[in-house]
């Protein structure tokens, strides 16, 4: 960056070269536009200027087939941007099925990020080129926001709840994170890096981490926390078998459905009678308050391992065409 | 001046069919309709808010221009609430955590 | 003060002390007690503007710590739109005015009108106190959870004061709907309207609609922070996205109350100033209608990153581009209407020039954040604070200085001092895009909004729009100065100095307290320079 | 001061009787409609959390007495149907009966609000107001819980504010009544009022199904 004063940001991830297809093309219509009504108004301010203080030009009151050209032109035009903006967003909203996850969580004011391998940053994240992420996100206090410019971007970050967002870096590097929702005090101090790492650098990186996985310090917990007192790994016990559940369709008690991801995960444990699966009671205690929202993230990545990724077969698990009911016979 | 004065008559009709129709709604609320439920709930009360506006705010003798009023009103109401909605029951769709 | 030679006893002289002022049912009076109040809250708003931006001359806070930035901007936001922006143009130049231009005596509930004026004071009041008391520091937008149980702030005050401020927005609406459809002169039919009623008529609707809802949602903020019911709070199972459907549902129709009167002046400033019919009056005027409906159905595009789900985002944008084509038809009208015409370079007329290009640029820069995939990158940082201001300052404040200079000489019978007044328009011009221009570029290298500190590459940017700020707030004293200076010394305008149709300019300048000697009869629509001219030659 | 005739009370900013009128009538019915959007955020809030928390709030709501409902709703029916007929009484020009409806109104009126506030009393014995002791049995999803009493509060205690400025109203009503103000030619204000109380009556008729019934099939 530099001296030099640049009017684009870096692209740096697979998305920001199609946010900047995009915004080409906005920029040619607004230059185009602007530029024809700027010299007709400058045009028409000149050559029919008042030439004397008495002259009264004559009405003109209108015409119909400029009134629809300039209805249904601008429309198209606007119609164009309307899809085009928003498959690049549904391409943004939706991650790679067999993305690597890392979990942030955002407080007053600064950003705790978890790789899956046990790894803990504050205020950075790095990552390997080439990879698509998938950022599962929440929030201890207040509403933040996960800002990348470098990756075109960006995704609020909620107290209550998950949020996801991903990217696929293309550079190496090291970008700017900032914190785009305001959240008080220190918000503009709220801001961190992001290393994009060749993939050998970030091998040798992840090696040096201390700790286990969050899976085994999940595992660890569901011990501690006497989870497994009532969720048996069988089909015995009083709660349900949480083996080969992650990304299924749960039926409940309602005669309703809900996809077995994270936000049901979290939702379970905080607040576990608000859902309960058919064939159960609701005789779970909340666990709100007893565990920060890091266990939370690493109960949830352990009960996903009880569920073994679908391998190289594609039709990717966690989606709702493995669609599996569960209910106690 | 006095041209909406309905006669009283027709004010205590009215009344009564007030009075039934709230007893109506409390009776049928104890009755398992599923869904339909909320849906017989708010058929009785949208009801009985057109026999009090009609009749008893006059809203049937008033100007075309006050039927307008009243009708932007309630369908600003159902932008409100659809629009919204529009998020709150699309949530989850896609399987994405937070979309 | 006009000497005491006036025949006959205008609204200024019909009666005199403090009293016959602050007890006034005249609708005149009262928009010149609304113009004091709000140029007041104007020049509070833009002191806190120019901390700001002095503020960010350098990439460190080092000027204000960060709790005192943060109160600043929303300090800003908050006396700017709700105690400027959102009265503005109605409430002092379309209060005087909109009776006067259909040829009612007064709006129709003149006492609500007073009372109007005394919420809006009450409101400020709150604010001014809230500020002096500590300041809050939310944002004007006060999003939950952080403005119900984590900031520091006077946040119940301050809403308090937008609450009793939404009920002077919502009556003045109420006041000239009807007066709009209960007042008119006999032979004023909708399509002789002048195009400002209509667009104040349609800014009336925005405000009874839309405006309650923002009221309810201060008392729900309120009553959170207070009594901690729950209802934002995601420890109770709240939703704090509930809080933003409810915000935007009135903060995004109301960018269209603060612009759609901007719009209505400027029609008046191009068809007076080229001698013209307003090309298309019927489209231009059907606009306004259609902006005031559109404008409600897009408010999710605030919200793309919020949480919210995909699928409404889709729709949001989608409707979001319906909004845009009455606002792009109202600009080719106007610059068509330039078409053949007698252009005058009168003050009034530099305004709405300047309007409609800043107004092209900010409307067109709407279409990138209402684009989905650029305002994932673009939401929240400096592109849209450009974006807002181009429409707010740049359109709003344009048209708002521009009806000011158009007016004034029927508001006070005096002329302004012209060369002055040209001068003081081309400084705001340069000053205005010299502080707003680089902010597109900004935010679009990714410089978030409400930012105290920021990194170093951003400097040089930041020291252009600060240099530019200095030339607008210089160009914004100077009317302050030679309106003022004009009250004693300027020319005697007389009736019409514009040679205009409306009625307004019918009747003496100032008008007298009754607006006309007698209830005028409408003939000719509006704009009708050809007949106007006719009538006198015949 | 408003130069007006004793009978006509004609206003100097209209032409005719029949103008002022129409706009006075138009401008209370543009009152409504904002209140109604007014009112359109909490029906927001409470439609979306019932149906997020259907079963939390079914059992809320099951705690309410529907019988004290029920019977209020009649009370606040009542009310309505002697206002129209204040508003008859006027504009037969029977001075007495107006009187007499309007204080009929207000007395139904004032029950009303007696009730509510005995049902208010009674959450607050029950531990059902929410904030740190809020108990309520049968569910474990207190927060949910909380929520449905925050907006039962919420509306009912707006909805008692307008009744209270409904009341206000009243009373002016009946002291201008009493003075002899108003004839058949003149009694807008009557006719006005009588439009803002049937409209809190119109809150009430939805507020006491979305309120108290929305769990009784289930037990």
């Amino acid at each position: 960056m530099g001296s030099e004063l640049p009017l684009f940001p870096v692209q740096a991830s697979t998305v920001a070269a199609s946010v900047d297809h995009l915004v080409y093309y906005l920029l040619a219509v607004a230059i185009f536009f602007s530029v024809g009504i700027f010299l007709s108004i400058f045009y028409f301010a000149v050559r029919y200027r008042r030439r004397s203080e008495f002259e009264v030009p004559a009405n003109v009151h209108g015409g119909m087939t400029l009134e629809i050209a300039w209805t249904v032109i601008p429309f198209g035009l606007t119609m164009i941007m309307f899809v085009w903006g928003a498959s690049t967003f549904f391409r943004m909203s939706r991650p790679p099925d067999d993305a690597p996850q890392v979990y942030v969580i955002g407080k007053q004011w600064m950003w705790k990020m978890q790789h899956m391998e046990g790894q803990r940053e504050i205020n950075e994240l790095h990552l390997p080129l080439g990879q698509a992420v998938k950022l599962t996100m929440t929030s201890e206090d207040v509403i933040h926001d996960f800002f990348v410019p470098a990756f075109r971007t960006k995704a609020d970050v909620l107290p209550g709840r998950y949020t996801t967002t991903w990217f696929q870096p293309t550079k190496p590097g090291k970008y700017h994170l900032f914190c785009s929702q305001y959240c008080g005090t220190n918000h503009s101090q709220m801001i961190g890096w992001i290393y994009v790492m060749e993939p050998q650098d970030y091998q040798a990186w992840l090696s040096g981490g201390t700790g286990g996985s969050l899976a085994s310090s999940g595992e660890k917990l569901f011990q501690d926390l006497a989870c497994a007192n009532c969720h048996h790994l069988n089909d015995q016990g009083r709660c349900p078998n949480l083996r080969n559940l992650y990304g299924s369709q749960v039926s409940l008690t309602d005669g309703t459905h809900v996809l077995f991801d994270e936000g049901y995960i979290r939702e379970s444990i905080l607040n576990p009678s608000a859902k309960i699966v058919a064939g159960y009671q609701p005789i779970m205690p909340t666990f709100q308050g007893l565990v920060t929202e890091e266990n939370v993230l690493q109960l949830i990545e352990y009960i996903k391992t009880l569920t073994p990724k679908p391998g190289p077969q594609p039709a990717g698990a966690g989606k709702s065409a493995q669609s599996k009911k569960l209910s106690k016979q | 001046m006095q041209e909406h004065a309905d006669s009283i008559k027709t004010y205590t009709l009215v009344f009564v069919a007030l009075l039934g129709l709230t007893a109506a709604t409390t009776l049928v609320a104890t009755i398992d309709l599923g869904p339909l439920n909320v849906v017989m709930a708010l058929a009785i009360a949208t009801v009985k808010m057109l026999l009090v506006a009609l009749f008893f705010m006059h809203l049937r003798h008033s100007t075309i221009l006050t039927k307008v009023v009243v009708g932007g009103g309630m369908l600003w109401l159902a932008i409100l609430l659809v629009l919204s909605l529009s998020d709150f029951v699309t949530r989850g769709w896609l399987p994405v955590p937070g979309k | 003060m006009i000497t005491a030679a006036a025949e006959e006893r205008d609204y200024l002289h019909e009666s005199y002390g403090i009293k016959s002022w602050l007890l006034t049912k005249d609708h005149k009076r009262i928009g010149l007690l609304y113009l004091h109040t709000i140029t007041f809250f104007f020049f509070l708003g833009g002191i806190f503007a120019t901390l700001i931006r002095v503020e960010l001359l350098t990439p460190r806070g080092d000027l204000v710590t960060s709790d005192t930035y943060n109160k600043l901007f929303t300090l800003h936001g908050v006396m700017m739109i709700f105690f400027f922006m959102i009265p503005s143009i109605p409430a002092s130049l379309g209060n005087f005015f909109l009776p006067i231009m259909i040829g009612a005596k007064d709006l129709a509930f003149p006492r609500i009108n007073l009372l109007s004026w005394y919420l809006l004071l009450i409101g400020g009041c709150l604010a001014i106190y809230a500020m002096l008391a500590g300041g809050v520091d939310t944002g004007w937008t006060f999003y939950t959870p952080y403005s119900t149980s984590y900031s520091n702030g006077y946040v119940i005050a301050t809403g308090l004061g937008i609450f009793i401020a939404g009920f002077s927005s919502i009556l003045t609406g109420l006041n000239f709907i009807v007066t709009v459809h209960r007042m008119r002169a006999p032979g004023m039919t909708w399509f002789r309207l002048p195009l400002f009623v209509w667009s104040n008529y349609a800014t009336a609707l925005i405000q009874v609609l839309g405006t309650p809802v923002i009221a309810i949602t201060m008392v729900l903020l309120v009553c959170e922070r207070v009594l901690h019911i729950g209802i934002f709070d995601p420890a109770r199972g709240g939703d704090p996205v509930l809080f933003q459907h409810l915000f935007w549902f009135y903060s995004h129709p109301a960018v269209y109350i603060m612009v759609l009167p901007g719009m209505g002046v400027i029609s008046e400033l191009i068809s007076t100033f080229s001698r013209k019919p307003v090309f298309g009056y019927k489209f231009v005027a059907f606009s306004s209608v259609a902006i005031a409906v559109l404008g409600f159905l897009v408010w999710g595009h605030h919200m793309f990153v919020s949480g919210q789900s995909v699928y409404a985002a889709l729709v949001f944008s989608f409707l979001s581009y319906f909004v845009a084509i009455p606002s792009a038809i109202k600009v080719f009208n106007w610059t068509a209407t330039l078409y053949k015409g007698s252009i005058s370079y009168a003050t009034p007329m530099l305004y709405a020039f300047g309007f409609i290009g800043l107004f092209t640029i900010g409307g067109l820069t709407g279409l990138f954040v209402a684009s989905l995939g650029v305002d994932v990158h673009v939401h929240d940082t400096y592109f849209v604070i450009a974006h807002f201001h181009y429409i707010m300052v740049g359109g709003t404040m344009m048209a708002y200085l521009g009806g000011l200079h158009y007016w004034w000489p029927k508001m006070t019978g005096r002329m302004y001092p012209e060369g002055f007044a040209k001068l003081s328009a081309l400084t705001i011009f340069l000053g205005f895009n010299l502080t707003f221009f680089p902010q597109f570029i900004l935010g679009y290298l990714g410089m978030p909004r409400r930012y105290h500190n920021y990194p170093d590459e951003f400097q040089v940017l930041h020291v252009m729009s600060t240099a530019g700020a200095s030339v607008l707030a210089v160009g914004y004293l100077m009317p302050l100065i030679y309106f003022m200076w004009s009250l004693r010394y300027g020319k005697i305008a007389g009736p019409n100095p514009w040679g205009a149709t409306g009625l307004e300019w019918q009747t003496s300048s100032p008008p007298p307290a009754h607006n006309f000697d007698e209830t005028p009869i409408v003939t000719h629509d509006a704009y009708d320079y050809a007949a106007l001219e006719a009538a006198k030659v015949g | 001061m408003d130069s007006h005739t004793e009978t006509l009370a004609l206003r100097e900013q209209f032409e005719t009787p029949a103008q002022q009128k129409e706009a006075s009538t138009l401008g209370m019915w543009i009152f409504l409609v904002t209140e109604v959007m007014f009112f359109g955020g909490l029906f927001l809030a409470y439609t979306i959390y019932r149906k997020e928390f259907a079963g939390a709030f079914a059992v809320a709501s099951n705690t309410l007495d529907v019988v004290i409902g029920a019977v209020n709703t009649a009370v606040l029916l009542c009310s309505s149907y002697t206002m129209v007929l204040a508003v008859r009484a006027a504009q037969m020009g029977s001075r007495r009966a107006l009187i007499v409806f309007l204080i009929l109104t207000m007395v139904f009126g004032g029950v009303f609000l007696g009730v509510k506030a005995y049902e208010w009393n009674q959450k607050f014995e029950e531990h059902h107001v929410p904030g740190p002791s809020f108990h309520l049995d049968k569910t474990t999803e207190q927060g949910p819980a909380q929520l449905f009493f925050s907006l039962y509060f919420t509306m009912t205690g707006l909805h008692a504010l307008h009744m209270v400025v409904g009341m206000g109203i009243m009373l002016t009503l009946l002291l201008h009544a009493y003075a002899g103000r108003y004839t058949p030619e003149y009694y807008t204000p009557v006719d006005v009022g009588g439009l803002y109380w049937h409209f809190v009556d119109i809150i009430w008729i939805f507020l006491f199904p979305l309120l108290y019934l929305i769990g009784r099939h289930y037990h």
